[in-house]
């Protein structure tokens, strides 16, 4: 921020060998005991980056079984396990530590020119627990897997289900503790660690989204937790908590699960919606247009979000007065997500607009994620949810938002400060290239999942009537596109890290406090702590156009 | 944000405060209220709760911002039980026809 | 940019002015213990909402079944848990004291409230095992032989499901609370926490308190409700 | 693919082209949104693309005025979904008086069917057109989920209680049923057929049963053989209440509180009679939770509610219809 000036090209000239963090030290041992948080960062990615393609094989092989109506590919039971564990893997493996653990971890120190976050050991403690998380589930998983289900609705997943629910409940219930403490560091580190100079309304909205997620880490994993734990000793001391027999109630378990997986689904989008910010203001040399509306639409997001629950148990036999109050709610989280798009859009106009990798997956983003969005819209509505539920549209719904949305902000951020991260360039041509393939792979893939939920296909339907099979062929095409595209990223960001260009400071010329510091940065971010006296996104200094 | 040093009088008058607490609830507990069992009970335990956190946990003495922190998690805490007792408490008014 | 780094920058504090308690990167001591007692309390909201999902059950099961809970209640030791209460409040009231030692440099008296501290944890958990053993024995654990005289069996079983969940998790944190205490007492004895540096005494102390106040409320909830039945 | 490739489900329900309608305003006012946004995007992407890497664009100061128009403008939008919705929500959720009953159990991974009138099917669904039908559904094991796409009708069938939904169907024809509630290994094959016949079909469909008697009799039955009638009787030897009249009535509870019996209280009346004491009564009634089937239980509550009732109400009104012949959805 103190240094605006727009960056030159790329240079030509490989800057000096230089001691950074990935070569300080070397040696397996200085990686797995590292306390930098930008080391801790490249744990997770290579964590999550298993687990991403781990949860879409099994996407391809639910996709492969849908090519035809019967059930012909695998058995039911086997079917069954294939959706519970691409869902439980891509949410709690993959797409919630995705961006904050990765990208939040490695960009929050830097964008407030802390030299680390406030409880280092902390936060490598959260991976190893990430860790021991994935392995209970991965246990799980190699041993038969589990077949709930991502939701684990009782009473099936306490009395009826005979696979290995516990092991994977205790693994979501550890990975929980992880996010927990991720969100614990993010927000005593935006709290007391800013540089001077660097007031709440001069962060980037990036941290904004951050601290968002991080509230809704804080406040609404450890719900989740003591639920799996309620579930897991009902299913092995035969407790009574939620059994019918006993004179519980079911529908008690769904609220605890939907009180903290919808504000789940604000963790897997808000911190994509910070990259977004970053992209779109970087690629247009633009001040995001509505900076305060922008940041406070993502608490809004958070706080809102709590509110919503029930709308995931409008036909579950909760109350209709509830059903309700809920479905109002709804609507009023929509509200701060549609300013968002719109303060985007606007911070296009008369910008310098660049069309490089991470804006064309942030256009993607934004169209994705309005659409998935929208058809929230037609969720929250009472009478429209009762025909919708649990079909194909919500299966569409929400991978519009998750893969449309949140992973387009995921791969746009990769691409964006990739540079940073690797000291390397990444091929600008190749990685345009996929973002294209994964655009149409995507649109192909989910677009006929809205026709068959409004048609009636219901989800977690191992064989379907013959007259929805076009639709299903259409999808399963274009979800192997897709996993091309994916594959693709993987490939040439890998090459690029060992023959990929030397990559300058700030290659896009940003401003923000992390591109300050060279490519890749020293171990301690900063060697003098910065000051900062810029307002955020500092494009055109001087000049201020009013609109409207 | 110095710390402020709590003194030791202070912590007695509050400890004797918690026992005759217990007692009184543990006493009132026998008699027959009808519902105001459950609210003196529970009014009793928030008062005890209450002492604790002001005075042992020094909330009382704290920045600004730990005191919303303690808010907000009571907040939320009563937004998870509000909420699903809207469902609950609301399930047996639609009239059913027959 | 090529600046001399130590050689494990990133896991040996670098060499830095200021207090040997402070890391490497913190700038001020104040702005650690900020950071620290910050991060208590956040936890500790965590905490809140994850006694809050069993709280909730209770409160909506004993909302629709309250004369089967007070029936069930009935069958708990008034006494012992009277007694656990006021050991609990006693031992918070040391818990204070020690934070008070450290913070006045009374480096002596902190290793003893500490160690009373830890004591009377042990004493609640050792009565709670006891009452456990009753429970045990009079068939009131649920899923294991459960026998309920009367006609509230079944609700009576959900009561006590919630009991052995809540106590249970309670008890689970306070050994987390005596692990703690340990880890103080050992530094403690080396005379370590003084006014300038009592930090984790004072945060420790926060959860301590915590854990007092989820019992203060566990204890009518369970105990109480049903007692004027009779 | 002889069914062809249908694009739209069929309307086959009086809620159906409500349903849609508000589905098609959604779809018009997404579609204005959608394409606003990318158009913009579009537009100023290309307009304003980068023509020299050293450009720099003037800054720009938001504007209050346009915040707040792109908050109210959707806030209001939204709103007419709200009542739009909302008021189709509780349409669904209030069958009408007359409507015929039909009692659903649910169980891994079946339909069993019990008509009033004592005939019972699996899997598959008798109705007749133009008359609204009532479900009361339950489930013997895990949560089900009834769900018929072409009336636009789903209902989550939880076990321990009893879930109610309505539809009228307004074509004769046959249509899917699903269960839309994940229940385990079959969960894909616990489906069914709602078959829609004109009146008088339906009423040859229900003479032609195997005799089987009503559902009320068969409570009847239930009530004698269980001995619930030693306590339950009109005279002064009666033990617990009176249960003529009961269905509809508002029972007052021990401690005060007031409960409309309807299925669910009955039922819970049985299974755990000490959940909810009737006022001036002892808790001496034994629980019956698992002597008495689902089906049971519901033949039961179909007794006690034929004790409330003058008649119980006849199957299947004949009215003329004027559609055509079934037309079959899918010839299994
Ligand atoms: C990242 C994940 C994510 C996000 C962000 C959202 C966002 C939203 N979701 Fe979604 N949802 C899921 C993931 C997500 N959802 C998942 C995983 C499920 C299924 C779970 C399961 O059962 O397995 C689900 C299910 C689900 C249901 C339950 C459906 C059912 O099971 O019957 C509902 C119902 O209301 C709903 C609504 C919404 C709404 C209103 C939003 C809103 O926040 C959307 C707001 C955004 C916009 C509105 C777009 C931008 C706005 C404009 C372009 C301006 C125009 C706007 C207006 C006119 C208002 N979602
Ligand atoms: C972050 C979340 C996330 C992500 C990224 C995805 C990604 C995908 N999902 Fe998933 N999905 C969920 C979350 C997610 N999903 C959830 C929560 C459910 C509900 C589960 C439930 O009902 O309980 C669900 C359910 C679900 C269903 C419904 C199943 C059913 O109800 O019966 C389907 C069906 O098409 C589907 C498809 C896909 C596809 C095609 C992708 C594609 O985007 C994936 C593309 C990626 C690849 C194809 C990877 C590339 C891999 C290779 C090329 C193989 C090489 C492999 C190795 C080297 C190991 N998903
Ligand atoms: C030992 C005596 C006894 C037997 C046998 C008995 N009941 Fe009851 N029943 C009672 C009593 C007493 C009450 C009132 C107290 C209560 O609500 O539990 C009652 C209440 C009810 C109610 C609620 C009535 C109301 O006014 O709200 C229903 C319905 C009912 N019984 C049905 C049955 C059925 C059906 C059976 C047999 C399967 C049965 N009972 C067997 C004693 C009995
Ligand atoms: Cu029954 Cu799904
Ligand atoms: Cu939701």
């Amino acid at each position: 921020m103190s240094s605006a000036a727009i960056a030159p090209l790329p240079s030509e000239h490989p800057v000096e060998p230089r001691v950074n963090y990935l070569n300080a030290t070397y040696g397996v041992k200085s990686w797995l005991l590292t306390r930098d948080h930008k080391r801790i960062a490249l744990l997770y990615l290579a964590s999550i980056t298993f687990f991403f393609f781990l949860g879409g094989l099994f996407a391809l092989l639910i996709r492969l079984e849908l090519l035809t109506p019967a059930g012909d590919l695998v058995q039911s039971q086997t079917y069954n396990k294939l959706f519970t564990m691409h869902g439980v893997i891509m949410v709690f493996f993959f797409l919630i530590p995705s961006i904050p653990a990765v990208l939040g971890n490695f960009l929050i120190p830097m964008m407030i020119g802390a030299k680390d976050l406030a409880f280092p050991r902390l936060n490598l403690l959260s991976w190893y627990i990430y860790m021991v998380g994935a392995t209970f589930t991965l246990w799980a998983v190699v041993h038969g897997g589990v077949d709930t289900g991502w939701t684990f609705y009782t009473p099936y997943s306490t009395a009826s289900s005979n696979t290995h629910v516990v092991a994977t409940a205790v693994g979501i219930f550890i990975t929980g503790f992880s996010s927990i403490l991720t969100g614990l560091n993010f927000i005593v580190t935006i709290h007391t660690m800013r540089a001077p100079g660097l007031t709440w309304f001069r962060l980037p909205l990036f941290v904004w989204s951050h601290y968002a997620t991080s509230l809704i880490f804080v406040l609404a994993t450890p719900v989740i937790a003591v639920t799996l734990l309620m579930v897991a000793v009902e299913r092995l001391f035969h407790f009574g908590i939620f059994d019918p027999r006993l004179g519980g109630d079911p529908i008690l378990f769904q609220h605890l699960f939907w009180f903290y997986s919808h504000p789940a689904v604000y963790i897997m989008v808000l911190p994509a919606m910070g990259v977004v910010s970053e992209l779109v203001t970087t690629f247009s040399r633009k001040n995001i247009f509505g900076y305060k509306f922008v940041a406070f639409a993502s608490i809004g997001i958070a706080v809102l979000g709590f509110l919503v629950w029930g709308h995931h148990m409008f036909v579950s036999g909760q109350s209709v007065y509830a059903g309700m109050i809920f479905s109002l709610l709804s609507f009023l989280v929509a509200i701060p997500s549609a300013v968002k798009v719109f303060n985007w859009t606007a911070t296009m106009y008369k910008g310098s607009i660049s069309y490089r990798t991470p804006m064309l997956y942030a256009f993607g983003f934004i169209g994705l994620f309005t659409i998935g969005g929208l058809t929230g819209l037609f969720l929250a509505t009472l009478g429209v949810d009762v025909h919708v539920h649990d079909t194909y549209f919500i299966v569409a719904h929400f991978h519009y938002i998750m893969v449309g949305g949140a992973i387009m902000g995921y791969l746009g951020g990769i691409h964006y400060w990739w540079p940073k991260i690797s000291g390397k360039l990444y091929p600008e041509a190749w990685a345009r290239f996929a973002a294209l393939v994964v655009f149409l792979g995507f649109n192909l893939t989910f677009f006929p999942q809205f026709i068959l939920g409004y048609l009636g296909m219901p989800r977690r339907y191992h064989a379907y009537p013959p007259e929805f099979q076009v639709l299903n062929v259409m999808s399963t095409a274009g979800a192997s596109i897709l996993g091309v595209g994916y594959l693709m990223p993987m490939v040439y960001l890998v090459w690029s890290m060992r023959y990929g260009k030397a990559a300058p400071a700030n290659p896009w010329g940003s401003t923000g406090l992390e591109w300050d510091t060279p490519s890749p940065p020293p171990t301690e971010n900063f060697p003098v702590t910065p000051v900062v006296t810029d307002e955020p996104y500092h494009y055109s200094p001087g000049e201020v156009e009013v609109v409207g | 944000m110095a710390q402020h040093v709590v003194p030791p009088k202070v912590y007695f008058a509050v400890f004797t405060a918690l026992i005759v607490l217990t007692a009184t609830t543990t006493a009132i507990s026998f008699l027959n209220l009808g519902p105001w069992n459950t609210v003196v009970a529970l009014g009793i335990a928030f008062v005890k709760a209450t002492l604790v956190a002001l005075f042992f946990m020094h909330v009382k003495y704290s920045p600004r911002l730990t005191q919303i922190v303690v808010a907000g998690g009571l907040f939320w805490l009563a937004i998870l039980i509000a909420f699903t007792l809207s469902d609950f408490m609301t399930r047996g008014w639609l009239p059913i026809s027959r | 940019m090529a600046e001399a780094r130590g050689p494990a920058a990133g896991a040996a504090p670098a060499a830095h002015a200021g207090p040997r308690e402070l890391q490497h990167h913190f700038d001020t001591m104040e702005q650690q213990r900020d950071a620290s007692s910050l991060g208590m309390w956040v936890f500790l909201v965590t905490e809140i909402l994850f006694f809050g999902g069993l709280f909730l059950a209770y409160t909506v099961y004993r909302s629709q079944y309250a004369r089967a809970f007070a029936e069930a209640s009935r069958h708990l030791d008034i006494s012992l848990g009277t007694f656990n209460t006021a050991v609990l409040i006693v031992s918070s009231l040391t818990m204070a004291l020690a934070v008070f030692s450290a913070s006045t440099g009374r480096r002596r008296a902190v290793l003893v409230f500490l160690l009373a501290t830890m004591a009377l944890g042990g004493v609640f958990l050792g009565v709670k095992a006891v009452e456990y053993g009753h429970k045990f024995h009079d068939h009131l654990v649920p899923g294991l032989h459960f026998r309920f005289p009367g006609p509230y069996a079944r609700q009576a079983e959900i009561f006590y499901s919630l009991y052995f969940a809540m106590t249970g998790l309670h008890a689970a944190h306070m050994v987390i609370g005596i692990g703690l205490l340990t880890a103080l007492v050992l530094q403690a004895r080396k005379g370590r926490y003084g006014p300038d540096y009592y930090t984790p005494v004072e945060v420790s102390g926060l959860y301590w308190h915590f854990v007092d106040i989820v019992w203060i409320f566990l204890f009518p909830l369970l105990y109480l409700i049903g007692r004027h039945l009779h | 693919m002889d069914q062809g490739f249908p694009l739209f489900p069929r309307q086959a329900s009086s809620m159906a082209p409500h349903v849609d309608n508000l589905y098609f305003y959604l779809l018009a006012v997404s579609f204005f949104f959608a394409t606003l946004i990318a158009l913009s995007v579009i537009y100023f992407a290309i307009k304003y693309r980068r023509r020299s890497e050293s450009e720099t664009p003037p800054g720009v100061e938001g504007s209050l005025k346009l915040e707040v128009a792109w908050s109210v403008i959707p806030l209001l939008i939204t709103f007419t979904f709200f009542f739009w919705g909302t008021k189709l929500f509780f349409a669904m959720n209030r069958p009408p008086t007359d409507a015929l009953e039909i009692y659903i159990v649910g169980k891994q991974w079946m339909w069993k069917i019990q008509h009033a009138d004592g005939q019972r099917e699996i899997n598959e669904l008798h109705v007749p057109v133009g008359r609204a039908v009532r479900l009361t559904l339950t489930s013997e094991d895990v949560i089900h989920d009834f769900f018929v796409p072409a009336f636009r009708m789903k209902k989550d069938v939880v076990p321990g209680r009893y879930a109610t939904a309505w539809f009228e169907a307004t074509r004769p024809g046959r249509y899917h049923v699903f269960c839309a509630q994940y229940c385990g290994t079959k969960h894909s094959a616990m489906t069914g057929w709602v078959e829609v016949m004109d009146p008088l079909a339906f009423q040859n469909w229900l003479a032609g049963g195997t005799g089987s008697e009503s559902l009320a009799s068969a409570g009847a039955k239930l009530f004698a053989q269980h001995a619930c009638n030693t306590c339950h009787r009109p005279d002064s030897l009666a033990r617990g209440p009176n249960l003529e009249g009961l269905f509809g009535k508002t029972v007052t509870l021990q401690g005060g509180r007031t409960i409309v019996a309807d299925e669910s209280y009955i039922r819970e009346s049985i299974v755990a009679p000490n959940a909810k004491l009737v006022a001036g009564f002892q808790p001496i009634m034994p629980t019956f939770q698992g002597l008495i089937s689902e089906e049971g239980l519901l033949q039961l509550v179909a007794y006690i509610k034929s004790l409330s009732k003058a008649a119980p109400s006849p199957a299947g009104i004949p009215q003329p219809v004027k559609e055509s012949a079934p037309e079959r959805e899918a010839p299994k």
